[in-house]
């Protein structure tokens, strides 16, 4: 019986969310449900036509990615702080940066890769024009990690409280919104036939800062909440 | 009835006046649509089968052994 | 545990004070834990028992006074308690959807390496062979607990520090429970334990919160 | 009449008397399979507008005709489970779930590798079929996730059971409402005009053959799901342990 | 003391989950939030051309709306039931049908109403036709607590769920589907100059069909749910 | 209560039997409770208490066996068990947010209709005078389990189902929750209580789960 390297305990916190989400299942299944539901709901709610879709589709796809992956957070610490284990995790002897990594990056795994990639088919759905699809997919690779770092800093603020939900929302959403521009900006000059590298390294950059800094955050705004 | 066959020759047939691409993704996909839900169920079946086997087996050797003293 | 701290201070708190909702909940708290003793934490409803323990677990940092470490001051030297601490609160930290070994491979490998024998091994002591692979929500309450306090078997920490440990365990529970704490002490460690039925151990140490 | 219905929900009944049933369906189903899949690729005569891809629609009619069983089936199964607490009724619920989500999601790609030839596009949603299709599909796989979200095998069938019934009523209204929102939409493309398309005698008696190949497939398949759903759930009684063993 | 009507039953149950709305301010001001933060995504994700805007406005609104009233849900049920006070709502001698109703009431009054309320400035922002904001202020208004009772039933089935949040969406949003056409046709037609009374009458059988409905089923679920 | 039914078997139980996950529960159960009684169930973790109460009380309808309300078949009078009855589970039902105040105007306003004047001298009773108007989520967990249990003295009902009461209760509010429990008793009221720990009570039928 020793005590554990840093190492260790990042990849027994990593094993064990995927572990929790394996045998929850729905985890995996939901927040790819919702992304393909909500995109489906625009065509009915603005309309069917090919032409005007083709116009928005960009613009749907990242709204939706987003509120996807902002909604799947809720289930990032909730639980662990009900019954008791997040207590544990502060109380564990180990930086909490690499445990809160750890513990986004078995949830972006889990819930924002299978939006990344049914990702293309929802964009031929909402007639965005063949040349996006790529410039599409990758954009959501890069954003939605970016998502779900800064989302998981307004669960770490929230998770205490008794109302819950929308107040995630609410502080997450604007923080979301330099992605969001970022992503569709990429995807309609892409369109316009612009050359991509600039915009890349835009959205390459704040997936390197959120990485280094959103956990960081996370980290405190956890011993804020549960103290 | 091989004069109503519609082909001439085997190559006209996968074909399909143009349309193999359609036409034969359709017939790939109900065919395994068929064969999964059905050997699905079937294998399943073998599968609890014996892990019920195995769980009678486990049950006896302990009512045999672990008798009380 | 250390062999040659042998007979040192481990957790000693000078002047402590807190209030809460502008009402006063300790003030002027002194008091020494040294290894081997139990200490029982006593008091109504209400008085503080749990503010006291997540202090000393650095789970709350509303409060005044001096705590040290081995009679170094505390703040400076929260990575050291944590890593010879075991915590257990209210809420008893088992995931309902995992089985109660999964459980147990997660929270205690946070700090110590542990081997699948001796998770289960750890789990039959506590009462739950035969629970090992049956998820935690199908479990009673008292059982959740048992899986909870399984971890006191299985890391090797200096400090035990429970919050009303004993509720919802049978009374066989209850008597295994207290074997342990008093092993523990015997062996060198110390405990920090709220409850509110009375506890048989031969070196105990009560501090009443009133 | 009561005798009946109580025999009924015995999964010991249903489990033998299937057992003698399983090997005609399974052969009828077979015959008129193989009949059917020949039949539409070899002797279905070319349309003169659609050419070949008249083959297409023998296996898209079939599926997508049987795929429209399911949520009735799963009402009819939930309100028994709701009211007699019938445990075969759910037994078969349980798995009609996922099938359906099979059936529909068959109807769903067969349906646009056709229109991929016929409208140039391989997704419309102007046509009425298509979305509420696509929202069965949503429904039943939401089926499917409350199941698995519910641990409590007793508390998840009554859900299911529950949502079952409301999803059906769902699927209708989804159904009308957006026909009608077609309608006030005026879809400026061909499907809507496309509907009284020419096929032969011919096709249709090779549709009919697979309609009934299909149908048989779906009883087929969901009686050995339910029969095995069976063996597990009643593992621990008499008969089943008296199966395992001569097995 | 004497054992109190089914009425004031009720109105204990509404006045009690309006002074937990009140308590907690957030239930009141974050859907409110939520619906105008979704809505000014679009502009951002989409087009700031008010021309496109106009067009796509009032599918933008109902989908916020239908989104906002949607993930308001969650709250409906959950904290009863984490502390307890669903099991005595349960057990009350009263029947569920009007506890439910009650609940629902109060919810839609704290979370449905403020949007409604809102609505014809999100409207004015997305440059909405002005001929159509009194129609878009109607259809929501009844539209709303449709979606609030037949999310209501959704929340009563996942109420006692370890994994949450999006389960909720899933089941909830494709039974939306009929409200969605029904509110967006209305208001189109409503542009397009044609008389709105058929379409406010399916909104409203719509309205009265899930009023004496919803409530059985919702109180079946939380049966169903929490034993 | 009424007069009439002195005598009656309120409720009683015949040939329960409860399996969860293919482990028999109890079978063969049989008890009746009449007027006046303390029935104390006890049992090791997990052996079913909870489960039983919550059969009680209509939480729970997976069992078999014969379950009558005043000699009557118990599926059928619901509404009757429901509006004589007083359940509390493991969890308080206490809203975090609402004062005790508001909590119990609801909790109880549901059944029975009470005045401002009673729940606040119930409250005091239950030692938290000073605690009406604070918000539940500061009380500590005993002061919790107190709200809940100032319900027992504003309903007056025939039935408590009281599932671990005495949990997180300190060595006064057990004694004054004891006394309650046998007053009521006393008064003709018949109570179903799960704890671990031994009751001092002159009317008290054990009822073993093993
Ligand atoms: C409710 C489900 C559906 C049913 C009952 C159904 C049934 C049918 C039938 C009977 C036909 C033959 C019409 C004719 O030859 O006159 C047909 C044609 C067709 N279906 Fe479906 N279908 C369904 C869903 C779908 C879906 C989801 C798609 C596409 C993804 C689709 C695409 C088509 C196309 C493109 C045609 C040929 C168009 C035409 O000939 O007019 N269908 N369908
Ligand atoms: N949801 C469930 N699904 C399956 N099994 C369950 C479920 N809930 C409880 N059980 C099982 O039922 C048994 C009895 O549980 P119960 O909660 O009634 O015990 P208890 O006597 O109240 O124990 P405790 O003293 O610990 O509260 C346990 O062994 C548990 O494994
Ligand atoms: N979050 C909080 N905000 C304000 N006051 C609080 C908070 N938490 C607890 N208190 C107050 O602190 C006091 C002590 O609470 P604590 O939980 O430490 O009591 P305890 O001794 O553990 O009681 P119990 O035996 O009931 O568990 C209580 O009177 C409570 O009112
Ligand atoms: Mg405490
Ligand atoms: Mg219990």
């Amino acid at each position: 019986m020793d005590q554990v390297t840093t190492i260790e305990a990042f990849t027994a916190t990593l094993k064990r969310d995927l572990l929790v989400a394996y045998k929850r299942k729905n985890d995996i299944f939901n927040p790819f449900m919702f992304f393909l539901i909500v995109c489906s709901l625009f065509p009915i709610g603005i309309s069917p036509d090919p032409a005007r879709l083709g116009e928005i589709a960009s613009g749907v796809l990242w709204i939706s990615a987003l509120l996807a992956s902002l909604l799947a957070m809720d289930s990032l610490y909730r639980n662990d702080f009900e019954d008791g284990s997040l207590e544990q995790l502060l109380l564990s002897p180990h930086p909490l940066y690499f445990l809160v990594l750890a513990k986004n990056m078995a949830h972006w795994l889990v819930s924002g890769l299978p939006v990344v990639i049914v990702s293309p088919l929802v964009a031929y759905m909402l007639s965005l024009p063949d040349d996006a699809y790529w410039v599409m997919f990758l954009t959501l690779l890069l954003g939605t990690p970016i998502l779900s770092l800064l989302g998981s800093i307004g669960v770490a603020l929230t998770v205490g409280l008794g109302s819950r939900g929308l107040i995630l929302a609410v502080i997450t959403l604007p923080m979301s919104v330099p992605v969001l521009i970022a992503g569709t900006l990429t995807v309609q000059e892409a369109l316009n036939g612009a050359s991509l590298s600039g915009y890349m390294a835009v959205l390459g950059a704040m997936f390197f800062g959120s990485l280094t800094l959103a956990p960081l955050a996370s980290a405190t705004a956890l011993r804020i909440s549960v103290t | 009835m091989l004069e109503a066959i519609q082909f001439s020759s085997l190559r006209e047939f996968f074909e399909m006046g143009g349309y193999a691409f359609n036409v034969w993704s359709v017939y790939a996909i109900f065919s395994i649509f068929v064969l999964v839900n059905m050997l699905l169920p079937i294998l399943r079946k073998e599968k609890i089968i014996k892990e019920l086997k195995r769980r009678a087996s486990f049950e006896k050797a302990e009512t045999n052994s672990v008798r009380e003293p | 545990m250390a062999q040659e701290r042998e007979i040192q201070n481990v957790l000693q708190a000078e002047n402590l004070f807190c209030e809460r909702d502008n009402r006063v909940l300790f003030k002027d708290l002194n008091f020494t834990a040294h290894r081997g003793q139990v200490i029982q934490i006593k008091g109504s409803n209400g008085s503080g028992k749990t503010t006291l323990l997540r202090i000393l677990c650095g789970l709350n940092d509303a409060f005044r006074g001096e705590l040290t470490w081995f009679s170094k001051p505390i703040q400076d030297h929260w990575e050291d308690v944590r890593s010879s601490l075991i915590y257990m609160g209210h809420r008893v930290g088992v995931n309902k959807v995992l089985t109660p070994h999964e459980n147990l491979r997660w929270s205690v490998g946070l700090s110590t390496s542990v081997i699948n024998e001796q998770i289960d091994h750890a789990l039959g002591e506590m009462g739950l062979r035969g629970f090992e692979d049956s998820q935690c929500f199908t479990l009673s309450a008292g059982q959740q607990q048992r899986v909870s306090l399984s971890r006191l078997l299985l890391n090797k920490s200096l400090l035990w520090v429970l919050d009303e440990p004993f509720t919802t365990l049978d009374q066989e529970g209850v008597n295994l429970l207290e074997r342990l704490l008093s092993q523990h002490a015997n062996k060198g460690g110390v405990v920090f334990v709220t409850t509110h039925h009375e506890l048989l151990l031969p070196n105990l140490t009560l501090l009443d919160l009133g | 009449m009561w005798m009946w219905f109580a025999k009924l929900g015995s999964p010991r009944w249903f489990y033998e008397i299937s057992t003698k049933w399983l090997p005609w369906l399974a052969s009828a189903m077979c015959i008129l399979m193989i009949v059917g899949i020949v039949w539409a690729l070899l002797f279905l005569p070319p349309d003169y507008q659609q050419s070949f891809t008249t083959r297409i629609l023998v296996i898209h009619v079939a599926v997508a005709g049987t795929s429209l069983a399911f949520f009735p089936l799963m009402a009819v199964a939930g309100t028994i489970t709701l009211v007699w607490k019938m445990k075969l009724a759910d037994m078969v619920a349980k798995h009609a779930a996922p099938l359906g989500a099979w059936f529909s999601f068959v109807t769903l790609a067969t349906g646009s590798l056709w229109g991929s030839v016929m409208w140039g596009t391989w997704w419309e949603w102007t046509d009425a079929r298509l979305v509420s299709m696509l929202f069965q599909f949503f429904l039943l796989l939401s089926v499917v996730a409350l199941r698995s979200a519910i641990e409590d095998p007793d508390k998840s069938a009554k859900a299911c059971a529950l949502l079952s019934i409301v999803g059906c009523i769902n699927v209708v209204i989804i159904k009308y409402s957006v026909e009608w929102w077609n309608v006030l939409h005026q879809p400026s493309s061909p499907l809507s005009t496309s509907n009284g398309s020419a096929n032969g005698p011919e096709f249709w008696m090779a549709t009919g053959v697979m309609i009934l190949a299909v149908y048989l497939f779906f009883i087929v398949s969901l009686t050995l799901a339910t029969r095995n759903e069976i063996l597990q759930r009643e593992r621990r009684s008499q008969w089943v342990q008296e199966i395992v063993r001569t097995s």
